[in-house]
């Protein structure tokens, strides 16, 4: 039982570090309904920056600001030269256009800073702390804190602020969300930048974890289910979704693996997604899409 | 008792418990709280203007209406004056308003907005006095005979004077139309309502803590002996709904505790909740019938209560339901057992001939008989 | 698509092989070329960059210290594989061919996938295939595969040696009975190539043996490690690649596991595996073939002449002496050699691939030898024959200090003779299934 | 009626591609009045309003409006002018409620900065009341209360085009463009239709240039009627005047029955 709820722990845990990077894509579907492939890219490009200041000796909170600006940049950007010429374009273009972006951030994050890997400590000591018999991670924890900050204040903006409803105007019709004199592309911007501000903290979280390494990345892989279960257009759902990912994964892994052949932690979570796909197409957050007949 | 009349009651509760919720009205999505002291307040500046009218003792105020705040303060506000007022469904028929109308040749009328100023207007005598809520679409008219409530609130100072209503007399008058188109009056006085309300407090337990929706107007005689009565009696919060199209969303945000529904409120609840039920054969529709099996052990009403009754009450607002009245004509017994199987009680309550028999056999449901006496005796002291 | 192309590829390649011979001998371009299926951008890219990083610089230093070996100059090129096998497939079948009339003489991908996938073309191609540390243990059997090497070190003997040295450190090979060993494998055929191997050590030393699986790419392993908790094992032995190397020491200190009981193999034995987990790698234990560090004549040399000239191919300088630098510095001080060799056998020109083969065939690396190379100490004693392609199968330990390595063990040795056979059993295994006809190794000279 | 007009369209003509969409239309709205726009289909109706309110830029012409004149209208520039538009096929964000809707229309009142609305300090308390207030009054105006919590898309099309006609009014427009507002409703629901028209033109002085088909009800809702076929004015005055006219009879009136 100890062992179970210690598996459990830590899968939600590491569930929450799924939501982080899962979040960063929310954000963007919900603004422009497009599934932004770059996302994993801009969380490797983030880390890579902020470590790479920081080895150069650059003080913490001035590679923070620092990576945290070149990330609005970024943002501002991608909405001159990708977004706002592909406007009122099918969403399909849009996803090709992430796609390639992906690749030109990885490509250029590589180019500036090289390819080598980065340590990087956060100074939260990774020691574990012994709580009724389990073992817990501070990291762990200090990353679920981070996480819940973070989920609290994307709710404060998007749900409290007009940029939240202007947010999900755009994302509901652009048409009439010009209407209405909403800014698309202030709003765009505005978007990419705090999933660049999300990717920075996931790529923090993360890289104290892996590395600062190209297979940052790659976290995305494990973002794509939490998405599926949670539903693209809820941060909450994206947590939900997470904790779910995290905690039966492991679970599996522990209690399933020996019976049908360990590393099934890659692909378990797409089955677990797959069936919640049958179930409720919109995941458990995620709004219905509502037609009219 | 002399002074056993509805403004007396008003009087009472705003000194015993001035800063409790008397009414709750939603206005533009947000409800709004009055307490009983300013209602009482309010009241008094209503019967200076009223008086200022030339309103007197005997005089009928005509209230065209939906169910809303200004109208209970006006009507309390003429008996308060030792008036008589007379509530008029505003959904009845054109030729039937217009008929009723003529017959009563009104001099005061509250009409609630520009539909009713209209039908007031085209019935009444030139000298008419039309007191309206809302000033929509009214801003072209002939102000002469028009005042806006609001604005006669406005300009009227907080002024109080003892009530010269007596208990004797006729409180409210209700007139209808029957099928020779002829017009049909019927008077309640003051202590009859009261004594009847105080038989409904009786028998229901009711206190100061529930919370009533008065979704119709009071031009029914039921709603006044058992809703309008015990809330001066018992001090309870009337609340209004937004409007009569949003009764039900309002409804399921207040959660009231006692409803004073007819047979129409009921049924119409009833198909609310059957809507949401799902088809009987398939698995859920058959969950739903184990979970509400009323022989099931303590697991199957547990799993019942929390998975299928609690969400179906929430669905028509009755999570907090304590007192569900029926008034007027009966409900058909499925409804009354639909009703049962998601364990609202439903009681038939009419005229003060049968409350006796009626009230032994709810009061059984009751869990305690102790606070019931508390309430009792509070009643007594203020009367 | 992969399947379309083949039966022809082998065709053109087999006729732009002739023609390039042609053109060679027409031109008399005095160049020998060396295709590198490098990857820098890409997950693997730190492994990438070090390694080809080392071995260009290597090449660089040849041609500008010695002007080529004897006078024959060395030109590469590189094309660019992420890692991805389909890429590096493309990348053999365009770069095969050579440069400029400069014939190929060996590719170097660094990637088991790429070089499972090139094995057969290599043979049609007739060109050495060098999988330095890594690759399929079976092709240690040069008389069923002619073209490949893996050199130093294959992975069945990697797995010996660590065996070896933990029974070294139980205080024989006897009492590793009862003891209870994990390891943690890369979810690949890299990472399950030892699997059999570690299973019939088990059984011969009566040691408990687990193998858990860590899914590419292995960014998360808290069930695998609370799995280890469980199992209280007293060593681990971890056989990963890339990010899972960080991530498995970070997750050990998590849930309590000391890291001077894990054993690194030789790809989870870098700079780049080690430094990223910080504190948490303090006291890793892995093998190496080679050390690291700036301490041989040779790279000292190779500092002098290329990266202080500014021709050095790392981007970062700081990179100089690692491991994966090292072991690009060693793979191409064993191309060289070949190349050196054959030389002598066939004459000062550039050498078609069949050659070369010969040339690495015959490698026979001794201290006297190493010393004159200035890599005593980088690279062990190798002699390579017709029938072995691996030539050594020694490797030292490393633990890392929190900021570097450093070497707490003499050359441990796996036992091959016992390997052997099974070696051998797979390899004729395989020729059997491909009718290959094995090579006599006793009429090679 | 002020003395000036508040848009006044000058020699406007639009093309697209080489099709001429509007041929050199003049023609002034006075403040506050109820201007009607009609015409057979392809007459260039919808594209004038979208000339007006900056969706298309005009290849000739002047839009005045309120005494600016402007050669081209941007969209955002229009709706900060005070311009509010409902489209023929409904662009709501049916996604949202209809009091979130409506409030998007509140959109450009927000005075309060996003970080004082996110942690609710400074001006974002006064603000969110003062434009959930405006939204709500709007919404009792139009007596959509019960479907306040409502999910857009699920509302039946009459109502749809009423929480549209909502979100427009919110912004408390001064120029409101509606492109057939009562396209698709029954007589009943014109009518309703027709008088939330005319209250809005009586409690706010909103003046108003609308679309419409239905001729009974053009010439009872409107002050001003301006007549189009293929991209030309045919027709320009009142109800009365624009029924006696020869040329509009010939271009539109006579053929529609």
């Amino acid at each position: 039982m100890e062992f179970f709820l210690e598996v459990l722990t830590g899968g939600l845990l590491a569930g929450l570090m799924y939501s982080l990077v899962a979040i960063g894509f929310v954000l963007i579907y919900k603004a422009s309904g497009v599934f932004n492939f770059a996302q994993g890219s801009m969380v490797l490009f983030s880390a890579l920056t902020f470590v790479s200041l920081l080895e150069r000796g650059v003080p913490f909170w001035v590679s923070f600001a620092v990576t945290l600006l070149t990330m609005i940049a970024l943002a501002w950007a991608i909405e001159r030269v990708v977004l706002r010429p592909l406007v009122n374009r099918p969403p399909i273009t849009l996803f090709m256009a992430t796609l390639g972006l992906s690749y030109i951030i990885e490509g250029v994050a590589q180019a500036m800073w090289g390819a080598q890997v980065h340590g990087l400590e956060l100074g939260i000591s990774d020691a574990p702390l012994e709580i009724g018999g389990m073992l817990l991670s501070q990291f762990d924890l200090f990353s679920a804190a981070t996480a819940g900050i973070l989920v609290l204040f994307l709710s404060l903006l998007f749900n409290k602020t007009r940029i939240g409803i202007s947010l999900r105007a755009v994302a509901d019709d652009q048409l009439a969300a010009l209407a209405v004199g909403i800014k698309l592309q202030r709003i765009w911007m505005i978007v990419w930048a705090v999933a660049g501000f999300v990717g920075l903290v996931a790529g923090l979280l993360w890289g104290a974890r892996l590395g600062v390494q190209f297979s940052l990345s790659l976290v995305v892989l494990k973002a794509l289910p939490v998405l599926i279960i949670g539903g693209f257009t809820s941060i909450g759902g994206a947590i939900v979704g997470g904790l779910i990912i995290g905690a039966s994964e492991k679970l599996a892994e522990v209690y399933l693996g020996p019976i049908i052949g360990g590393g099934i932690e890659n692909w378990f979570p797409y089955v677990l997604a797959l069936l919640f796909l049958l179930v409720r197409p919109a995941g458990i957050f995620g709004e219905r899409a509502i037609e009219r007949v | 008792m002399a002074n056993d009349t509805l403004p007396h009651w008003l009087i009472h509760h705003a000194s015993i418990q001035p800063k409790r919720v008397a009414l709750r009205h939603k206005h533009l999505g947000i409800w709004h709280e009055q307490s009983w002291k300013s209602l009482r307040s309010e009241i008094g500046q209503l019967v200076d203007i009223l008086d200022k009218l030339g309103f007197g003792r005997g005089d009928t105020l005509v209230l065209l209406t939906h169910p809303r705040r200004e109208a209970l303060l006006l009507s309390l506000a003429a008996q308060w004056l030792g008036g008589i007022a007379a509530p008029l469904d505003p959904s009845l028929e054109d030729d039937h308003v217009a008929l009723l109308l003529r017959y009563l040749n009104p001099v005061f009328v509250f009409a609630e907005g520009q539909r009713q100023v209209d039908q007031t207007l085209a019935n009444s005598r030139q000298d008419v006095n039309v007191i309206y809520a809302e000033d929509r679409g009214l801003s072209a008219y002939p102000q002469t005979a028009l005042q806006h409530y609001a604005e006669l609130l406005r300009i009227t100072p907080a002024a109080s004077r003892a009530p010269v209503a007596e208990a004797g007399q006729s409180a409210f008058a209700l007139y209808r139309v029957n099928g020779e188109r002829n017009v049909q009056v019927e008077h309640f006085h003051h202590d009859e309502l009261l004594e009847e309300g105080r038989h409904l407090v009786f028998a229901e337990r009711l206190s100061q803590h529930e919370e009533a929706l008065a979704a119709r107007v009071f031009a029914a005689s039921g709603h006044l002996r058992y809703l309008l009565s015990p809330w001066l009696t018992a001090g309870f919060t009337l609340n209004f709904p937004e409007n009569i199209a949003t009764r039900d969303a309002d409804r399921r945000e207040l959660g009231p505790t006692l409803v004073a529904g007819t047979r129409e409120t009921y049924q119409r609840l009833e198909s609310l909740v059957r809507e949401r039920l799902p088809v009987p054969n398939s698995l859920t529709g058959r969950l739903v019938t184990y979970a509400l099996r009323a022989d099931g052990d303590v697991f199957q009403r547990f799993l019942g209560y929390w998975l299928v009754k609690r969400p179906l009450r929430d669905v028509i607002g009755f999570s907090r339901i304590r007192v569900p009245l029926l008034i007027g004509p009966a409900l058909p017994v499925d409804s009354l057992q639909f009703f049962k199987t998601l364990g609202i009680h439903i009681r038939t309550w009419d005229k003060v001939a049968n409350w006796r028999t009626l009230s032994t056999t709810t009061s059984r449901q009751l869990p305690s008989v102790h606070d019931t006496d508390v309430e009792a005796d509070n009643i007594t002291k203020a009367s | 698509m992969l399947s379309i192309i083949k039966k022809p590829s082998a065709l053109i390649g087999a006729l732009t092989l002739g023609l390039s011979l042609l053109s060679g001998t027409v031109q008399a371009a005095n160049e020998q070329y060396f295709p590198l299926q490098s990857y820098r951008v890409g997950p693997y890219a730190a492994g990438g960059t070090g390694f080809f990083g080392g071995f260009i610089d290597y090449l660089q230093y040849v041609n500008l210290k010695e002007g080529g070996v004897n006078g024959v100059k060395f030109t590469w090129s590189e094309c660019e594989t992420e890692y991805v096998v389909e890429k590096g497939v493309e990348c053999y079948e365009r770069l095969k061919k050579g440069l400029n009339g400069a014939p190929a003489a060996a590719t170097n991908p660094l990637s088991v996938g790429i070089a499972y996938a090139t094995l057969d073309r290599s043979a049609t191609d007739k060109l050495p295939l060098i999988t330095i540390n890594h690759g399929r243990t079976d092709s240690t059997d040069g008389s069923v595969f002619p073209y490949v090497f893996p050199l130093q070190l294959n992975p069945y003997s990697e797995v010996s040696a660590i065996i070896n040295y933990i029974g070294d450190k139980s205080g024989g090979l006897d009492k590793l009975k009862g003891k209870k060993i994990v390891t943690l494998f890369h979810g690949s055929p890299y990472g399950k190539e030892t699997n059999p191997i570690l299973e019939l050590l088990a059984k011969k030393y009566g040691f408990q043996v687990t193998l858990i699986e860590v899914p590419h790419p292995g960014n998360e392993q808290q069930s695998q490690w609370l799995n280890i908790r469980r199992i209280k094992p007293d060593w681990v032995i971890l056989r990963g690649w890339g990010v899972m190397n960080p991530v498995a020491l970070k997750t050990a200190q998590k849930t309590g596991f000391p890291a001077d009981h894990i054993i690194g193999n030789i790809w989870s034995n870098s700079e780049e595996d080690a430094a990223p987990a910080g504190a948490a790698a303090k006291g890793f234990i892995s093998i190496t073939t080679h050390p690291s560090g700036t301490n041989f004549p040779v790279l000292q040399d190779i500092d002098k002449t290329v990266l202080k000239a500014g021709k050095g191919n790392l981007q970062d300088s700081k990179r100089f002496g690692t491991v994966y630098y090292n072991l690009g510095v060693v793979n191409g001080i064993l191309n060289v050699e070949a190349v050196r060799v054959a030389q002598a056998k066939f004459g000062k020109r550039p050498l078609t691939g069949e050659e070369v083969r010969w040339g690495f065939e015959n490698i026979k690396l001794d201290d006297a030898r190493l010393k004159q190379l200035g890599a005593y100490g980088l690279v062990q004693p190798l002699k390579l024959s017709c029938s072995d392609h691996e030539g050594g199968g020694a490797v030292r330990f490393q633990q890392w200090d929190g900021k570097q390595w450093k070497v707490i063990s003499d050359w441990v040795q796996a036992d091959r003779k016992l390997l052997r056979p099974i070696i051998e059993e797979s390899s004729h295994k395989y020729a059997k299934e491909k009718g290959i006809t094995p090579r006599d190794c006793s009429k090679e000279s | 009626m002020g003395a000036t007009p508040l848009l006044e369209l000058q020699r406007i003509s639009l093309s697209f591609k080489g099709v001429k969409a509007i041929t050199d239309i003049s023609f002034t709205v006075e403040q506050g009045e109820i201007c009607a726009l009609i015409g057979p289909n392809g007459a260039g109706k919808s594209s004038l309003l979208n000339v007006i309110n900056g969706v298309y830029q005009p290849d000739q012409g002047l839009i005045g409006f309120n005494g600016q004149r402007y050669q081209k209208m941007q969209s955002h520039q229009a709706a900060v002018q005070g311009i509010a538009r409902t489209f023929q096929n409904i662009a709501l964000f049916k996604g949202m409620s209809v009091l979130d809707n409506v409030l998007t229309g509140r959109n450009l009142k927000v005075k309060s900065s996003w970080i004082e609305q996110a942690f609710h300090i400074g001006r974002a308390l006064a603000d969110e009341i003062k434009q959930r207030q405006k939204a709500e009054e709007i919404i009792d105006f139009l007596r959509i209360n019960q479907w306040r919590n409502s999910i857009v898309g699920t509302l039946p099309y009459g109502l749809q085009k009423r929480v549209e006609l909502a979100r427009a009014l919110a912004s408390e427009p001064r120029l409101l463009l509606l492109d057939e507002p009562m396209a698709g409703m029954n007589r009943e629901e014109k009518s309703e239709m027709s008088a939330f028209i005319l209250d809005t033109q009586r409690e706010f002085g909103t003046t108003v240039v609308l679309i419409e088909h239905d001729i009974g009800v053009v010439m009872g809702l409107s002050d001003h009627v301006v007549v189009l076929d293929y991209g030309k004015k045919v027709g320009d005055g009142t109800p009365d005047e624009v029924r006696k006219s020869p040329e509009v009879i010939a271009a539109y009136l006579g053929t529609t029955h």
